[in-house]
């Protein structure tokens, strides 16, 4: 069998958005079993380990789950990434990290076993701009951004970027940190509300994003110049400020909404026959998409490999192979039932992390649901190559690797 | 200098005097302008009816109540402010009327407590433990076993003191006290509690302290039996005001403390 | 004594703290109803842990009564809660004073009639009759107890005892740090309420000359049991206890100087 | 009559202060560091190392830190997580300064400026007592945190504000990073922590413990019967924090690999080792054990238990898993308020007794 | 006024207004504390858990339908509209009230007379279980929480205040929430019956008889379990409030009960005895922390607050070790 372990977080202050996203990436693996009878013919397995979003359960679950053959992992969390991403690498199990971990994994050529496509926090910050760039007609010059950012390691992400592309494009940027977990953000938003910035975007996590939502539609902070990262664009995030969460913006890498035939199938082959998890009752979120796009990654690049190597059992090492053989374009997409769902992958040996497309979505709340508001948008690849670069040779540095060399 | 009692035990110079002490808790006057001295050697006596200020008093001479007025003289010298665990070091050692153990810990550990005043080893050569830490300790166990045996404890040498019954904890208490080998004892009702054997007992422990180790010794008591057997010199104290002091004879016939403090029955 | 018209009667108990220290061995006492009675006993004989367990006060110690029973008026009562052991009138006063540091002592004293229906008015009459007991504690009601001296505070305890208006008092030693006119006073205020108001008291004393003077019968405890009981004046007289208890034995009160060292043998102990 | 401490007759204070005084303790002790010194290392694989000895050997030495503040002198403290903190970037930063210096040394050096930032910390203990103090402490843990957050030079300026471990070799062999073999971390932790658990025996069992616990059990009788408070209660301060921050570089370089503050050193991490010391037993070292391998070892065990064998969902599990937790402390709470450690002393004394029942 | 000293002003005036949120969740600390001396940690959880009932029975959810579902492969989501929202807050205190007597039957009766830490350490047993049970009974997801309180800009004091500044100066008016205006209103309530409560009748003194000792308060007859059971309900009441105050801010879920982390520091400046100190300590942390931010915080780098709390806390423990409003430690030999 396939062995894909599900490090999940389904409790803790996180544990709402961890189920959605578990039970996607649950539900993708099951679809494949019920339907085509798993990858190849071979079936999935995904046993699932509770990491409660904490660096030592993580670290557990890995090693509790490494040793029956396990093909790839996806540990959800910053944090877990970077205990794992020396020990994958040693234990040769991929290790795929779409829109969150290292973002300088992306260069494939130190860190053979780390992938990040399709996007990265760089590429989130950069769409960002460039969308308010779009509104804007071009200009941001004299423009006020402001992060609002969760003061943790994930939070500072962005900040390098955007300082990059506010000397790129003129821009004024102001970053104002919530310390974790951020229930209390009055002072916060009373500066953004003096400030009258032009927009704002936000890394946030958790309750901070439901509080921040709610403080700035109340404060009568415009709520379409509002923009947050795909962390913090779940229906968790807005459905506590009710309308007044109406026209938030958020980043994401991937289709929103039930809208695709792939739907249809998980109707049938799961919730029907009450295989589906947690009852179906997440089907749609965004989170759950999420994780429905993640593990459909996983899967893609199972496939890959199995053609790659001609073999229907895979091992750690073929997987990546795999992984980096990836290529998801539109046709691929549609013979998935999802098309138009995401942008188009090709990976290789040097890139790890794709091209970067991100759209925004926005939340409507009459309807209770998110739309598309724009196309997937490519980030400035000139800024953020730069940055990988630079990031990923330092590490290469601090712990002697030697870049390898990729044909 | 020198006197003698009539027992033949040796009474020295003064030890300690307080000068015109005062102290007042807010509106309360614990103390008002007392003076009295003890002399080495010697066992001093304090009575006085509840709530006259004689824990009070202790407390001040052992540097935790700070008067607002009056001075404390020790071994000839004026005493700074100090705090408590400065006094100890000088050689003033107590009881408390309270119980005051370690409740955590056992008879022996409250002991060599005790002592900690004369334990000096530094944290490196405690943290090896083999060496000078268990050379110190060690001599210091010795010491302190001598007590155990003066007061008849051995068999509660490692219980936790916290399940003692109290005359039992009286009598660590006490033991404690002696441990630290100082030159003033001060003694809050030690015998509160005790039945008459066992009061036996405890005064036989502070004759032969007083007399083994010429240990000068100030002490608080309501048995009027032990008091007026054992001390010396007694002063009175009366709601913050001192009311006598003498010898027992002389106390006990004083119309005012008997009127205070003792009652026709004596 | 006859157990008809006993108020308390305990049958054989054993104590055991933290399920492995046996304490009582297997006690029996009766208190008539009415009754003056004196434990008496060195240290550690067990009195304090007697009277805990009357007042079922021991499971907070981790102790517990493993045998034989305790019956107030007639009725078993070692399941009841302390609580319903004060509304039946069985009031404790605790041993080293447990005052409430933080309440005045006037409030001190008003938690005493805590379980009390009968009014206000009668409660404050009681309030004037403790202080008239003890003016002292007027003096100082305003104040925190636990700022209170050693003697003060013992007061306190008794007093708030005496504000329940209880049928029964077990007085763990009331005289403990309190000074001698007061000792007599406390027991003067015990014969008072005893002839006055016909509250029984149960009292562990180590003043063993006074408690024998004002009890009407008496127990000996040594080591976790009984070993002699007794009209107090019978026991006033009798020659181990005048030796080790009274320190009247041949003749002449002696002085605590001239005691001798060596250990003496209490004959029922043989 | 299983467990007998009769017939072992003492005949010098010195055999009587010995650190296990009783025979049967002290072979069992014995057999116990031999099993875990020369047979373990040949037992252990990834998982045994990284999910249950490093973790029980980290919290260990944290919970023997705490206890010498918490359970010897009574200062309870929730700064725990941020005093690990120090640890942890402490011993990266000298680390990377210093490629060549001995992990053994650098661990220790971590300690020792952990220790430093303790009796900084440690001072407003001289004036705020008992619960006031305990959450006055956390504002070291919030502080520290937000400190090691804000601050690029103690994560070296790295993009992503993490702290990872590089490699570093004992005798050859990697002791940090992913190449370390399982037997080389759990054998260096292992001696450090027994190394420590026997210097904080000799501390707790000298003078210097006696002013500590006599401290904790009344500040007031202490001071005047000439303990310094201020000496004593900094020196508590001090050397818990030794132990904390070596727990917390341990934390760092050898068990995780890497670290961020508010993941690996938050609130929560203060909270744990206060459990362990608490449910372990006050006041004891073997309780700081006994606590630490509870709630390390617990949660593995109840999930290995509920999702492996059982095959219950992850989430039902884990939310059972807490309840399960929750009632466990309460249930050994109520049998024995003073830990495991008591537990076990009491346990003894029956089989000291065994078949009487007094 | 110029539009900075109004900065200011507004600053203070939300500083107030979230000492008073973080006043909500002091107040139950301090009630069980004065009661009983337990540092009770499961406050926070306490409020979760009633802001969870709360929503189950405004939703009309099934408890335990998680559960019940995985075991037995149903559907069960709720068992119909759900009940109005009186009816609800009505039933769930009825709910906080069975907790309080389970909690006092099932733990607290066995911890009389125990040392503070180890009771502490029971009430955080008692938080993870609840914790867990609270998940396993009403699921982990994201909840709304509306009782219908008031909530947003309060557009006439903006338009009041936009009057107050220099002409020209084009300010907005300052702002505040009327969600919060309204918990202070509760806030205030509260405290006032409560101080009356506890200050002025027999139950009262007995709490802090408890408090102080036991052992003695069995002896002359309080029922220590009684009055656990009133004042855990009590707690247990505030608790909802204060869940329903902080769910309407950030929805229902587990955060929640971290809010007892932004009490703390309420708590040892007020004093753990006093319930006026409960709200005056927050008023004082709530400005405080809101102008150092304002103030000197972007220049620290920002998000201070947290520590910033506890500084301020600890530097008025400096000056009385037992809180503004505590009770004196008593020191004595
Ligand atoms: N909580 C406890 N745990 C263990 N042993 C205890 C406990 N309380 C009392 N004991 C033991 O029980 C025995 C009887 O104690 P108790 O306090 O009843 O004596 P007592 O007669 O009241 O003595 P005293 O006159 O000194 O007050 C003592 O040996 C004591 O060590
Ligand atoms: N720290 C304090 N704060 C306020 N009042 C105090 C303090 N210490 C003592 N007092 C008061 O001072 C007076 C003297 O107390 P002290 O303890 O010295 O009496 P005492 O002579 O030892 O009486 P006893 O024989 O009852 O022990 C008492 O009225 C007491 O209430
Ligand atoms: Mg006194
Ligand atoms: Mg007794």
């Amino acid at each position: 069998d396939l062995m894909f372990p599900v490090l999940s977080y389904r409790t803790g202050p996180f544990g709402a958005n961890g189920a959605e996203n578990a039970d996607g990436y649950l539900d993708y693996f099951a679809l494949l079993n019920e339907r085509d009878g798993g990858i190849g013919g071979v079936k999935v397995q995904t046993p699932e380990c509770e990491t409660e979003y904490k660096p030592e359960k993580g670290v557990e679950c890995y090693e509790s789950t490494k040793g029956n053959g396990a093909l790839l992992y996806q540990p959800l969390s910053t944090g877990i990434t970077y205990q794992l991403i020396p020990k994958v690498t040693a234990d040769k199990i991929p290790m795929l990290t779409p829109g969150y971990g290292r973002t300088s994994s992306a260069n494939g050529k130190v860190f053979e076993y780390v992938f990040n496509y399709p996007a990265n926090y760089w590429d989130g910050a950069s769409v960002g701009v460039k969308y308010m760039l779009d509104q804007e007609k071009g200009d941001l010059k004299g423009k006020k951004i402001t992060l609002v950012y969760h003061n943790s390691a994930y939070g500072k992400e962005p900040i390098r970027t955007l300082e990059e592309l506010s000397k790129k494009h003129g821009f004024t940027l102001k970053t104002i940190p919530v310390d974790s977990p951020g229930q209390e953000q009055k002072s916060q938003w009373l500066e953004i509300r003096r400030d009258k910035p032009d927009y704002v975007l936000m890394w946030g996590w958790g309750v901070m994003n439901q509080v921040a939502i709610s403080e700035a539609s109340k404060m009568g902070f415009p709520m379409d110049k509002f923009i947050g990262i795909w962390w913090a664009g779940s229906e968790n995030d807005v459905k506590p400020a009710g309308e007044g969460a109406n026209g938030y913006k958020a980043l994401t890498f991937h289709g929103v909404g039930k809208d695709f035939p792939i739907f249809k199938d998980i109707e049938t082959h799961l919730v029907a026959k009450g295989k589906a998890s947690n009852g179906g009752k997440n089907i749609g979120t965004a989170l759950y998409n999420r994780g429905l796009y993640f593990a459909m990654l996983a899967a893609e690049a199972a496939a890959t490999a199995q053609k790659i190597h001609n073999t229907k059992d895979l091992t750690g090492a073929q997987m990546r192979d795999g992984l980096e053989a990836l290529k998801l374009d539109k046709a691929r997409l549609e013979a998935l039932g999802l098309a138009n769902f995401a942008p188009e992958i090709t990976a290789s040996c040097e890139n790890h992390g794709g091209s970067g497309l991100v759209a925004v979505q926005q939340w409507d709340a009459k309807a209770g649901s998110w739309k598309l508001v724009s196309d997937f948008m490519q980030s400035d690849r000139e800024v953020i190559d730069a940055l990988i670069k630079a990031d990923s040779e330092a590490f290469a540095a601090e712990n002697k690797i030697t870049p390898r060399e990729c044909k | 200098m020198a006197e003698l009692t009539q027992d033949g035990r040796k009474i020295g110079d003064i030890l300690l005097e307080v000068k015109n002490i005062t102290l007042a808790f807010g509106g309360v006057k614990a103390l008002t302008n007392i003076s009295f001295d003890i002399k080495e050697g010697e066992i001093r006596a304090i009575i006085g009816p509840n709530g006259a200020g004689k824990s009070s008093m202790l407390n001040v001479i052992s540097g935790f109540y700070h008067p607002q007025q009056g001075e404390v003289w020790f071994r000839g010298q004026k005493r700074g402010p100090m705090r408590p665990y400065e006094v100890a070091r000088q050689g003033i050692a107590r009881t408390f009327q309270n119980i005051a153990l370690f409740k955590g810990m056992s008879t022996l550990d409250n002991l060599m407590t005790g002592r900690i005043t004369q334990m000096h080893t530094n944290i490196l050569w405690q943290a090896l433990w083999k060496g000078p830490a268990e050379r110190e300790e060690i001599a210091h166990r010795e010491k302190v076993e001598r007590i155990i045996d003066f007061l008849g404890i051995q068999a509660i040498r490692k219980t936790p003191v916290g399940r003692l019954p109290y005359g039992l904890q009286k009598r660590v208490e006490l033991g404690r006290a002696l441990a630290a080998e100082a030159k003033l004892l001060l003694l809050d009702e030690p015998m509160a509690g005790m039945n008459l054997e066992e009061k036996e007992d405890m005064c036989r422990f502070i004759l032969d302290v007083n007399e083994e180790f010429g240990t000068t010794i100030a002490l608080i008591e309501h048995d009027m039996g032990v008091v007026m057997d054992l001390s010396d010199r007694v002063v009175v104290l009366d709601y913050g005001k001192k009311l006598a002091d003498g010898t027992p004879n002389e106390v006990r016939n004083d119309p005012a403390v008997i009127e205070a403090y003792l009652g026709v029955g004596h | 004594m006859t157990t008809e018209n006993s108020m308390l009667s305990i049958k054989n108990i054993e104590v055991i703290y933290d399920h492995v220290i046996l304490v009582l061995k297997g006690i029996s006492l009766e208190v008539p109803n009415g009754g003056v009675v004196a434990l008496l006993g060195a240290n550690g004989a067990g009195k304090t842990t007697t009277i805990k367990s009357i007042s079922n006060i021991l499971k907070t110690e981790r102790g517990e009564v493993t045998k034989g029973s305790i019956e107030f008026e007639g009725e078993r009562v070692e399941n009841l809660s302390p609580n319903d052991l004060v509304k039946r009138g069985v009031v404790q006063v605790m041993e080293g004073r447990h005052c409430f540091g933080h309440l005045t002592v006037e409030e001190n004293l008003l938690t005493g009639a805590y379980t009390r229906t009968d009014g206000r008015k009668a409660v404050a009459d009681d309030l004037e009759m403790v202080y008239s007991y003890f003016p002292r504690l007027k003096v100082r009601r305003k104040s925190q107890a636990g700022y209170t001296s050693g003697g003060e505070q013992q007061m306190v305890a008794v007093g708030r005892a005496m504000m329940a208006k209880p049928k029964l008092i077990l007085l763990d030693e009331p005289s403990m740090g309190l000074a001698p006119q007061l000792v007599e006073e406390i027991f003067e205020i015990v014969q008072t309420l005893n002839q006055k108001e016909g509250v029984t008291f149960l009292l562990a004393e180590q003043n063993a000359a006074i408690a024998l003077r004002y009890a009407t019968y008496g127990y000996i405890l040594e080591n976790g049991r009984v070993v002699m009981d007794g009209a107090a004046s019978h026991l006033a007289s009798n020659e181990d206890v005048k030796e080790f208890y009274l320190g009247l034995s041949g003749g002449d009160k002696k002085s605590f100087r001239d005691v001798k060292h060596y250990r003496r043998r209490k004959r029922w102990l043989a | 009559m299983f467990y007998r401490e009769s017939g072992d007759f003492k005949t010098s204070y010195s055999a009587d202060q010995q650190t296990f005084p009783i025979r049967l303790d002290r072979h069992v002790v014995y057999g116990i560091l031999a099993f875990a010194f020369l047979v373990v290392p040949f037992l252990i694989n990834d998982y045994w190392e990284k999910s249950v000895l490093l973790p029980f050997l980290v919290w260990a030495m944290a919970a023997l830190g705490l206890n010498i503040l918490t359970g010897f002198c009574g200062q309870v403290s929730l700064g725990t997580g941020g005093f690990m903190a120090v640890g942890a970037y402490a011993c990266y930063k000298l680390m990377v300064a210093f490629p060549w210096l001995n992990m053994f040394i650098v661990v220790i050096l971590a300690g020792l400026i952990t220790a430093m930032v303790g009796v900084v910390f440690g001072l407003p203990s001289l004036r705020i007592k008992g619960f006031y103090l305990a959450v006055a402490t956390l504002a070291s843990q919030f502080f520290l945190v937000w400190l090691f957050n804000k601050v690029p030079w103690f994560y070296n300026y790295s993009a992503s504000g993490m702290i990872s471990a590089p490699e570093r070799t004992l005798f050859g062999i990697p002791v940090t990073g992913a190449e370390a073999p399982p037997w080389m971390t759990y054998l260096f932790c292992l001696t450090l922590v027994t190394i420590f658990a026997f210097i904080a025996h000799n501390l707790v069992r000298g003078r210097i413990g006696r002013s500590w616990m006599a401290i904790r059990d009344m500040d007031i009788a202490a001071e005047i019967i000439g303990v310094p408070p201020l000496k004593a209660k900094l020196s508590a301060f001090a050397v818990s924090s030794f132990y904390i921050g070596m727990s917390g570089a341990m934390l760092f370089a050898l068990y995780l690999g890497s670290a961020e503050p508010n993941d690996s050193f938050g609130i929560a991490k203060s909270f744990l080792v206060l459990f362990m010391i608490i449910i372990g037993g006050l006041g004891s070292i073997l309780g700081s054990f006994l606590g630490a391998a509870f709630l390390t070892l617990m949660p593995v065990l109840l999930k290995n238990i509920m999702v492996g064998w059982f095959g219950w969902p992850a989430d039902l599990a884990a939310h059972l898993e807490l309840l399960l937790i929750g009632a466990l402390i309460m249930f050994f709470l109520i049998v024995e308020p003073h830990g495991l450690a008591q537990l076990w002393r009491v346990t003894k004394e029956r089989l000291r007794l065994w078949p009487f029942p007094h | 006024m110029s539009p900075e000293l109004l900065n200011v002003l507004e600053v203070i005036i939300n500083g107030l207004l979230a000492g008073v949120m973080y006043s909500l969740v002091a107040l139950g600390f301090v009630l069980i504390y004065k009661a009983s001396g337990i540092f009770n940690y499961a406050q926070g959880v306490m409020a979760l858990f009633a802001a969870l009932t709360l929503v189950g029975f405004q939703t009309g959810q099934i408890p335990f339908a998680h559960v019940i579902n995985t075991i037995f492969g149903t559907h069960l989501e709720t068992w119909g509209p759900g009940l109005p929202t009186f009816f609800a807050i009505l039933l769930t205190m009825g709910v906080m009230v069975l907790f309080a007597y389970l909690v006092e039957r099932i733990v607290l009766r066995h911890m009389v007379n125990q040392a503070p830490i180890i009771l502490f350490m029971t009430t955080i047993g008692l938080a993870y279980f609840m914790e867990g049970f609270g998940d396993l009974m009403w699921g982990a997801d994201i909840k709304t929480m509306d009782v219908g309180l008031p909530s947003g800009a309060s557009t006439w004091f903006e338009t009041m205040t936009a009057g107050w500044a220099t002409e020209g100066s084009n300010y907005p008016g300052m702002y505040v929430d009327m969600l919060d205006v309204a918990a202070a209103g509760i806030a205030i309530l509260l405290v006032v019956v409560l101080t009356l409560f506890s200050q002025y009748t027999k139950t009262g003194r007995a709490l802090r008889a408890v408090a102080d000792d036991h052992q003695a308060a069995l002896t002359v007859g309080i029922s220590l379990r009684t009055i656990w059971v009133i004042v855990w309900s009590i707690a247990g009441f505030v608790a909802l409030v204060a869940g329903i105050m902080w769910g309407a801010k950030s929805g229902v879920q587990f955060s929640l009960s971290l809010i007892a982390l932004k009490a703390l520091p309420v708590l040892i400046l007020g004093g753990f005895t006093s319930i006026p100190g409960a709200i005056v300590g927050g008023l004082i942390i709530g400005v405080g922390e809101k102008l150092f931010e304002y103030s000197i915080g972007g220049m620290l780098g920002g998000a201070t607050e947290n520590w910033f709390a506890y500084v301020l806390a600890l530097f008025f423990l400096m000056f009385r070790p037992q809180g503004l409003f505590g009770e004196r430690i008593i020191e004595r030999v």
